[in-house]
């Protein structure tokens, strides 16, 4: 096992790291920039090492000031978190060739599931779903129909050469097609000089479903269950739960059987999170992270897994010994990002903490690195702790949330927390009946409306 | 690093403290605003919740409600046992006028190999660019030069001592 | 009750602030002015609660009050909604000089039975020993007596209102 | 199922009851005396009514003031938490009488066992195992060596009409039998006047284990596992953790399912505790407690069941729908009570609380009523708080324990934290090693080292 663990992040996971080190008997070195001299983290980590001014790139993602903090240190491990340099394959490798182990995946696996063309094809060749598109351009409106028909309707044809929405068409109907195909090229023709197309399925209303998988040093992958991370704004996760209230056991069993099985022949070694579009008609694969996801907690939480824990255990050679039986869901989780933002207008909130009173008590767990007096800095994203509740169900959950959440008290700054017990007042959140679309569309109907908003 | 800072904290309070004689201090328009700052850092050494000082006609009194980071003190317990922090805090419990600062982690030499002479000692005048000392950091040595002339006053870390980002090197008049 | 004490409190900070304005510093029209200001950035910069600087005639002092009970205001939030607060509220926000409380918690009634005439009105002179109200708890009339001889200045609870151990029922003068 | 629910104590189990009725949507009451004006659950709850003056007789214990309070504020049902009236059957009865529903079980199942002599003969017929004691008085040396033969040695020869220890002999061989009853005949007859001895079972080092029971308003009482409490002070706990270190499955096994059965044949409804002294020989009946638990969170937390939602499903007449087979135990969980007292004097510490950051992360569990700027009163007992920690196992909760502790910061006040950080590097506590009598002689030998303990 690791001696020293260096810590290359900050916030809220630098201390869930550090936490996770302490229960294995393993020494943590904290590295941070001048900004971050008074972090939580670096307060309690062993060592602290200063590596960098404030901006990220000359600190956090600083390689070489990261490798000679290894160096004073003796640090025998790198855990990257996430963000920063989690997905940094350069850097994975290069700690290789210095002998400190980098705890993730091998450099090769976060190279090909950061290549996002190539992680498909790769995802195809392991058979797991796509989002069915056409080979290549439609010749004529004939091939586009045979294609329609085959994955069937709504589907969307796209400009080659396209992006930003111009040269796309969302066709129902067989009867459409020609018209927007012919609409489409024009389009694409004016804006890319270039009219070819090419068809895609059109998903409806998708969940963002992700399957949380481990990879242990033989390469045999687990899956624990999944995560329903469909409230987004701007492509952020902003609420995150498990198990997803719209799969039932046999899908919840399919999809992770599946992204196991393709983790497992991947040989995929470490904590990994294939993510999924799911709609009535089923999964299909977007991406693979290969790092420590935010919102791993709700996964711990149902799941009893300390995936800090294994994360070290497996990068450091050590079996997990968790066999797929041992994985036994109890109860459900929902995660709430606090963030230091403004509730109504999203604006960032950086400056001094001045009352900092977590909830306590059953079923709750506050995952943050803030506390009273402490002045968050505005060079780092904004999220500045994390909410997770656990309930024998689904309706205690959000119950139990609900007065989490009254009693959460961060004081001097904007917090996020007003919008969840907002949130927690709308039927299709209490339901469970939402889609990746879901908040930005009811965001910008409340800002339509916003008289309606101040009660909460 | 919090435990440098603290220990500087710390050290920089008593002599200034000691210096708060109040009648000298009126005289200047900045004068007050220094003793404000000392008896606050009275207050943190003696924890204490109010200071009054009343001397040849001038009375000062100062009060802080109690102490916020807890935390802090945790930490500081555990980081002040941290290696790196016990080979820099000799350098960082003084106060340096104008220091040469690092501008990276590494290891410091102070000569160009094991043995040889220093590349620059106490008192001796040094141009701008010349190499002060070396840090080795990735297997690399980058050599560190004066910013500017002037006479080095004192070598704030020794030879092979690990540094972090911004930590006082040396001292330059 | 939490929301009326809290109410109290505010009520007095703000008198304490103003008072703090020293009529003798006025060297110059904004020489106490900027002093303040020099002395709220001291504040900040020191994390002191309070200071007072006295020098050659001049007095300041300048306090920030600490932003302690968060919890608090969230409890009043909920609190203000509750009957027996709402109740009592309207008695609670004036300053009783001598009012005479509730031994127990229960049910008051002004008159010994409905319709009948209340037992006391303002301005009523009551011996000691005197029935001023009835608290109904658990099924039982409790006569609650004068405790002293005096005139009553206002009848602080309603008939029928619930009342919590403590509470001021009417002010005797 | 009830709308409003008067919560009868104060403290961190008041805030427990307050949290358990939000999530099941029923509003709350919170009584208290003067002295708890800004208590936290005050400050929560829906409603509040002072009731008195500190002193607990005058307010936690004043039954008629409860009683007005429910009239004035319309509570349905009383939440007693443990302490006060929590197991005074007279309260149960005449709320019974006034119309409301009493959390807990019938005033008769609280006198039976609030009568230590009478709940013994129940235990016997309940074929609960009980210390083995002669019956009555025993005539001579023959009499005595028979039932030490029958029960085992040691056994204890103890006045009939004694106490304080006076006239009590611990006797390990047969040879010493007729030497201590004539040493402990006269020490008893000079004592109290009678030299009437009889005998009993002597339990050398005996561990305190304790059952949970739940009885379902049909009257069949499931088991939720049993908790180590060997722990104490002054018989206080101090730390109790489930499950016992010092158990084997089958006599876990065993032990639920004596105790589960006995209150089903006892009829017992709600929630209650058996507890037993434990040796190699076997368990021994000791009392049952017909309340909630200082200690229920342990249980709760390797369990997932939510005790206090039990208990008031049980009282609103509700099936909680758990059966024997739903139990399942997941890890281990071990509760710190965390009291405003001197960690090496034990002397109460009231007064303000400057500065309070409990610990956060996963398996944390903090139940406390307190927040900075709490004033502590000197009128009641002084636990502030419980540090409560789940891992998988008993070294990851000890580990994890270690940094809660660490990282947990109350100031203003004396705490016991210090304690149990120095309890952790006992190997005795590490190992499980530990009875009754273990944490008083600790303490002894630490007061005649002091030296020892200054590290901590």
């Amino acid at each position: 096992m690791f001696e020293k663990i260096l810590i290359a992040n900050r916030g809220e996971i630098a201390l869930r790291i550090h936490r996770a080190c302490k229960e294995m008997g393993i020494a943590t070195v904290a590295v941070h920039s001048t900004a971050d001299e008074e972090a939580m983290h670096v307060r309690l980590a062993d060592e602290s090492v200063c590596i960098g001014p404030p901006p990220a790139k000359e600190s956090y993602l600083n390689i070489p000031a990261i490798l000679a903090a290894c160096e004073i240190t003796g640090a025998d491990a790198v855990h990257p978190g996430y963000g920063f340099l989690s997905e940094n394959a350069h850097f994975a490798e290069i700690l290789g060739h210095h002998g400190i182990r980098f705890i993730g995946p091998s450099p090769e696996h976060i190279r090909l599931m950061g290549d996002k063309i190539a992680a498909k094809q790769i995802a195809r060749k392991l058979n797991l779903p796509l989002v069915p598109g056409s080979e290549g351009a439609v010749k004529d409106v004939a091939e586009a129909l045979d294609f329609a028909k085959r994955v069937n309707y709504p589907v969307l044809v796209k400009a080659a050469a396209g992006g930003g929405g111009r040269g796309m068409k969302v066709v129902r109907r067989a009867p459409e097609m020609a018209g927007a195909m012919s609409a489409a090229a024009a389009e694409a023709k004016a804006a890319f000089g270039d009219g070819t197309l090419y068809l895609e399925k059109y998903l409806n209303k998708p969940r963002h479903i992700e399957v949380q998988l481990l990879g242990d040093p033989q390469g045999r992958a687990i899956h624990l269950g999944e995560r329903d991370c469909s409230l987004q704004r701007r492509h952020q996760k902003i609420l995150e739960e498990a198990p997803s209230p719209a799969l039932n056991e046999k899908d919840r069993e399919r999809i992770g059987r599946l992204a196991a099985r393709a983790a497992t022949k991947l040989g995929y070694i470490g904590a990994g999170t294939m993510e999924f579009l799911y709609t009535e008609e089923g999964f299909f694969f977007i991406e693979m992270n290969t790092r420590l996801q935010v919102e791993h907690p709700v996964t711990e939480m149902i799941t009893g897994v300390n995936m800090v824990r294994e994360q070290i255990m497996i990068a450091a050679g050590a079996s997990s010994g968790i066999k797929q039986r041992d994985i036994r869901q109890r109860g459900h989780a929902v995660e709430c990002r606090i963030n230091a933002e403004n509730a109504r207008t999203f604006l960032p909130s950086p400056g001094e903490v001045r009352a900092f009173h977590p909830p306590g008590g059953f079923g709750v767990r506050v995952d943050s690195s803030v506390y009273e007096g402490y002045r968050i800095p505005a060079f780092y994203d904004s999220m500045i702790g994390k909410l997770i509740i656990h309930g024998q169900n689904r309706t205690e959950c959000l119950m139990r949330l609900r007065w989490a959440l009254k009693e959460f008290v961060i004081e001097g700054v904007d917090t996020t927390i007003p919008l969840f017990q907002e949130l927690l007042e709308e039927a299709d959140i209490i339901n469970g009946n939402y889609d990746i679309h879901w908040l930005e569309s009811w965001i910008a109907k409340r800002q339509d409306n916003p008289q309606n908003g101040d009660a909460a | 690093m919090t435990d440098k800072d603290k220990k500087k904290a710390k050290k920089e309070r008593a002599p200034r403290a000691a210096a708060a004689a109040p009648a000298a201090i009126a005289r200047s328009a900045e004068g007050y605003k220094n003793l404000v700052r000392d008896l606050a850092e009275l207050l943190d050494e003696t924890g204490l919740s109010e200071i009054e000082i009343e001397h040849q006609g001038l009375r000062a009194r100062v009060s802080r409600a109690v102490s916020i980071a807890a935390v802090e003190r945790k930490g500081v317990a555990s980081a002040s046992q941290t290696p790196a922090a016990a080979a820099t805090s000799s350098a960082a419990d003084q106060e340096i006028g104008d220091a040469v600062t690092a501008p990276m982690v590494g290891t410091v030499y102070l000569s160009p190999e094991p043995g040889a002479k220093p590349f620059v000692e106490a008192g001796m005048r040094v141009k701008k660019g010349q190499t002060l000392l070396i840090i080795e950091a990735m297997k690399t040595m980058n050599h560190i030069p004066a910013p500017r002339e002037g006479v080095v006053e004192k070598i704030l870390v020794s030879d092979g001592a690990p540094v972090e980002f911004g930590e006082p090197l040396l001292a330059l008049s």
